[in-house]
């Protein structure tokens, strides 16, 4: 069953997408399934241990479950400093 | 934990941990310098997302005081355009002495580097640019880059 | 390496150690705290030895250089009568990467604490005074605080 | 034989000596000579090793041999920072 959630993109991310953010309806279970089910959007390539994902604004990991309505925040490799 | 769009005062952030019983201050500040594996880099950009930086950096701030017996601690993060020489980071520890400040200092840069929502693009002076540290990130975005030798999306190491 | 009279400028010190090849900052700086191995200190006193100070300050800095691959660093320490909070010494180091200008900062200020001719007399709110890692100097200076149990002649640590 | 030198006490052994200078004559061949000899002076029981010496302005060890007309700086324990 498809989930409505609204994703986030960021910095590499947002610009391959080019939004920052939109809604989409998808059959994901995990975390890491909504990155997987979103190549296409975000362009990249990186393994998943590579970047990180929020939900709801709370740092999650890639097999956090998704629910309905949940906002998932996909995290390109960081880089602070 | 603090982002700021403007430039960071580290004079006036350490005097905000002052306190009769610290002996110790170490402050580690990030400067954008003009080179970075070999292709010189005429500015940089950050681009945060706040709400969780300021989250997980507080949360690193607390780890520090749990692992090591400081008095204070503080972190401000640069966000935008950022020119070489500017300071992207300052991290401040005060403690009674000087091995905690300098243990706590150290963690704080570290955790801060690899765990906040920070990005950092390059701008090269051969007019390239590219996301510091994401390899094969969007890797179909610049494919007219990709055909001229992958110079923006190869493996890049952080800054300082 | 400089001794100075007036209150040390972190801030100035700071911004002489800019280049644009410079990544990394870390800046130590020892306040006079309130209190040393239980005893509520008032203020301190330090004296120098400047000729030999300045010396064996940039010897240390020399070492420093060969050690790390650091870029700029430089150290002040002040002399005469410090109240609680002043900073008593300042060192400063930049590099391309925050490695080697951590591991520079620390060893300089290791360094300086144990070779430089420095010395310095804690003032207690107590009315005694005692000069700090002189645990056999000088006894019989003061006969009538050994009678009084030998408080300001015990082994003492390091501020910071 | 003796020797003409010049010994300068600093911190706790100045205190003691009540004089920042002087000139003495010694039985002294080492640096090391001339703090035991001056016991009396600097008042010091610290051990040789807690203490440091310089000879014209130039560091020192306690073995190094003293000259007539050296200058000789005799240093209580140190303690920047």
């Amino acid at each position: 069953m498809n989930k409505n959630i609204t994703v986030r993109y960021f910095a590499g991310f947002r610009e391959h997408a080019g939004v920052g953010e939109e809604a989409v309806s998808l059959s994901a279970a995990t975390a890491g399934d909504v990155y997987e089910l979103l190549k296409h959007r975000h362009g990249s390539q990186e393994p998943l241990g590579h970047c990180k994902v929020a939900i709801n604004d709370e740092m999650a990991d890639w097999n956090t479950p998704i629910n309905d309505g949940d906002t998932v925040l996909l995290f390109p490799p960081v880089a602070g400093g | 934990m603090r982002i700021s769009n403007s430039a960071i005062e580290p004079d006036r952030l350490r005097q905000l941990l002052t306190g009769d019983a610290a002996g110790a201050c170490v402050a580690f500040e990030g400067w954008i310098r003009n080179e970075n594996e070999g292709q010189e880099v005429l500015r940089l950009e950050y681009e945060i997302y706040e709400p969780l930086a300021v989250k997980e950096g507080e949360k690193i701030i607390g780890e520090a005081r749990a692992k090591y017996p400081i008095l204070q601690a503080d972190c401000v993060h640069r966000e935008g355009l950022l020119e070489i020489g500017e300071c992207a980071v300052w991290v401040g520890v005060t403690s009674a002495h000087r091995d905690e400040a300098f243990a706590a200092c150290r963690f704080i840069i570290d955790e801060v580097k690899v765990r906040l929502p920070i990005w950092k693009k390059e701008y090269y002076v051969n007019g390239d640019s590219g996301w510091v540290n994401c390899e094969r990130c969007a890797m179909h975005a610049q494919p007219e880059r990709k055909v001229a030798g992958d110079s923006n999306v190869r493996k890049q190491c952080v800054v300082s």
